[in-house]
């Protein structure tokens, strides 16, 4: 392994449900990979030794006794087993010269690293818990006079009063009837014809907007447009007319006509 | 008594020296030598301990004080001109003016009838006044309908009160609904849409997912444009 | 400087000192150093003062922490059992709610679905709200990413109420730093193969990875053989 040391799992002072719980309480877990943490802590070796195959056996044989008796079982502990049983099944069959499947040894490491983190987040937890907390473990004047400070604000509403506020009034409103008006609409026929039409020339790479009508002032239609224009270079990429590529998120849009085969 | 004995008494005195200080200074009232008492270990001589602890206090911008037999710790009564302004406790924002800041926020630039339209009431007079004062609000030019009405939007003390780097930081409705803060929407809008089909005609504004599109193509285009012109 | 003036001199330092030290003590909430200033005499040493007013509370029962940058007197930590029969305990965080927390201080900022990601599992309603009720953590603009997610820090609050300078005071912080344990998985699959590939004696044609790959089983079998037959 390389120089990745976790500390042992004993410094660990989050609880931990007992094996006769384990079986009886998935509730105590959250989620597969809370469960997979806690069954990788007992082989009782640091996180980066641990045995994934020794883990996946242990993972499969929870599952498996927790349907013996009968647990309901979320969708997702289940969707894991399958996974971990793929995993398994990868990492004992020589490798074959397949390069479409992802490597096993990757995918096994990718495992083992998100349970070290995941359990580092814990212990980070529990040592923010255990800093001296104020009202709890330290505490401040029990009666100071008071003093006026000029730059704070007078009122001492919170961000949270804020939204709190917004979203009750989001409820409120959400039983009143909705009406959506009438807009504006360049349709999307409209638009693939138009933009058909300009492909015939259009052998260099052209930004969609360019594509626009020009005479658009009222900008809901415009933005009618645009969403019409793009729907309809979706249509004509699909029927092999036009080529599409983006260079980032968000970047601009550019279509060319594609060569007739 | 042995030099040993008389090093671990004395550090037995400071280490009770450092409660009674520390219990003086977290009381929310003025406590008795039995107050005290009650919380150190047995047989700690409280009434020296408190003494030794105002000696040490003398001269010092506080002072241990004596009131009634009650033992307190004050700010040397000649500082007070320091403090003179005195307690001011932050004032609460009625309930009406959080809810007119939160539409502001979210909608802005928005007129006073829009406001009223929105939370369903009028606006009393002085709702906007508060935030206005406060410094949280402000005018935003005019909305050109007829009587062409203010427009209101908020202002960066906003958002540094808030701690908000910008507008956009807000959570939007799907961020609220993912909090849990838009817990009984759905069963709204089962129920409203269970109306619907029951064949009411509908009236009212707006859905707010089509605001979310066009804000999406608004700030697409904006990008664009910055692109397109780098200044 | 004259006997007199120096004398002179000393005596504006410790009326300073008193001053600064009846200020922080009046104070509910911690002072930043521009808080303490404007109500002391131009000219004077803040700073200074500060740093001297602390070290006269070393090892008392009251101590001059600093905490989110600002200042303020609180009990000393070491005191904490006396302290704690004086309040009710605060309202336990969830287990959840504790991971939350960890994950958004230690990898800040961070969206909801990276949360998500180091947990395994989705953020229940209740998790994320009682955070921002509290007042810990709060919104830190977008993630230029599809979407574009809210993304969420930790706030002057919680330094205050965990009793940290700053965000770089975390406990633990800098060890977990150092063993990579903050960075994206995909990062550290990264750094593991270049780690590896940069130790190997490159025996050409030899694919690394293969080679890792044949190690782990055989490693894996050799662990199964073991605890097959515990000696």
């Amino acid at each position: 392994m390389n120089k990745e040391q976790s500390k042992g799992p004993d410094s660990l002072s989050v609880a931990r449900p007992s094996d006769e719980a384990l079986v009886l309480d998935l509730d105590g877990f959250e989620g597969p990979l809370d469960l997979l943490l806690m069954l990788a802590r007992s082989q009782k070796v640091d996180l980066t030794k641990i045995s994934i195959l020794a883990l996946v056996e242990q993972y499969l044989e929870f599952i498996a006794k927790a349907r013996h008796l009968r647990l309901e079982l979320a969708a997702d502990y289940l969707v894991m087993a399958a996974w971990l049983a793929y995993l398994k099944s990868r990492l004992l069959l020589p490798k074959e010269a397949d390069e479409e499947e992802p490597d096993a040894e990757e995918l096994a490491l990718r495992l083992q690293i998100r349970l070290q983190r995941l359990d580092a987040m814990r212990e980070a937890g529990a040592m923010l818990m255990n800093c001296d907390r104020l009202g709890r473990d330290v505490l401040t004047r029990g009666m100071p006079e008071g003093l006026v400070l000029q730059k704070h604000a007078i009122y001492d509403t919170a961000l949270f009063d804020l939204l709190r506020a917004y979203a009750d009034i989001r409820l409120r409103g959400s039983v009143t009837a909705l009406r959506i008006a009438k807009r504006p609409v360049f349709s999307l026929d409209e638009a693939i014809r138009r933009l058909n039409d300009m492909m015939g020339s259009t052998w260099e790479w052209t930004q969609l907007r360019d594509f626009l009508p020009e005479d658009m002032d009222d900008p809901g239609l415009r933005r009618s447009a645009l969403a019409s224009m793009f729907v309809a270079s979706l249509e004509l990429a699909r029927t092999g007319k036009v080529a599409i590529r983006q260079m980032e998120t968000y970047g601009p849009l550019y279509l060319r006509r594609r060569e007739e085969e | 008594m042995s030099e040993l004995d008389e090093q671990a008494e004395q550090e037995t005195q400071s280490e009770h020296l450092r409660m009674v200080e520390a219990i003086l200074f977290a009381a929310r009232e003025p406590l008795t030598l039995e107050d005290i008492a009650s919380r150190l270990p047995q047989g700690a001589d409280v009434a020296g301990l408190v003494k030794r602890l105002a000696g040490l206090y003398e001269n010092r911008g506080i002072v241990l004080a004596e009131v009634a037999g009650r033992f307190q710790f004050r700010t040397a009564g000649d500082l007070a001109y320091l403090m003179r302004h005195d307690v001011d406790e932050p004032k609460r924002l009625s309930r009406a003016a959080v809810e007119t800041l939160a539409i502001i926020a979210y909608h802005q630039p928005v007129t006073r009838g829009e406001i009223e339209d929105i939370r369903g009431v009028g606006l009393s007079r002085g709702t906007l006044d508060v935030l206005l004062e406060a410094g949280w609000v402000q005018p935003r030019g005019r909305k050109q309908t007829p009587g062409r009405p203010l427009m209101y939007g908020t202002t960066d003390d906003f958002l540094v009160h808030f701690g908000l780097e910008s507008r956009d930081d807000l959570p939007g409705l799907s961020d609220l609904k993912a909090l849990g803060l838009l817990d009984s929407v759905d069963d709204a809008m089962t129920a409203f849409y269970t109306d619907r089909t029951a064949g009411e005609t509908t009236s009212a504004s707006h859905d707010p997912r089509q605001g979310d599109l066009e804000d999406a193509i608004r700030q697409a285009e904006a990008r664009q444009v910055e692109e397109e012109d780098p200044s």
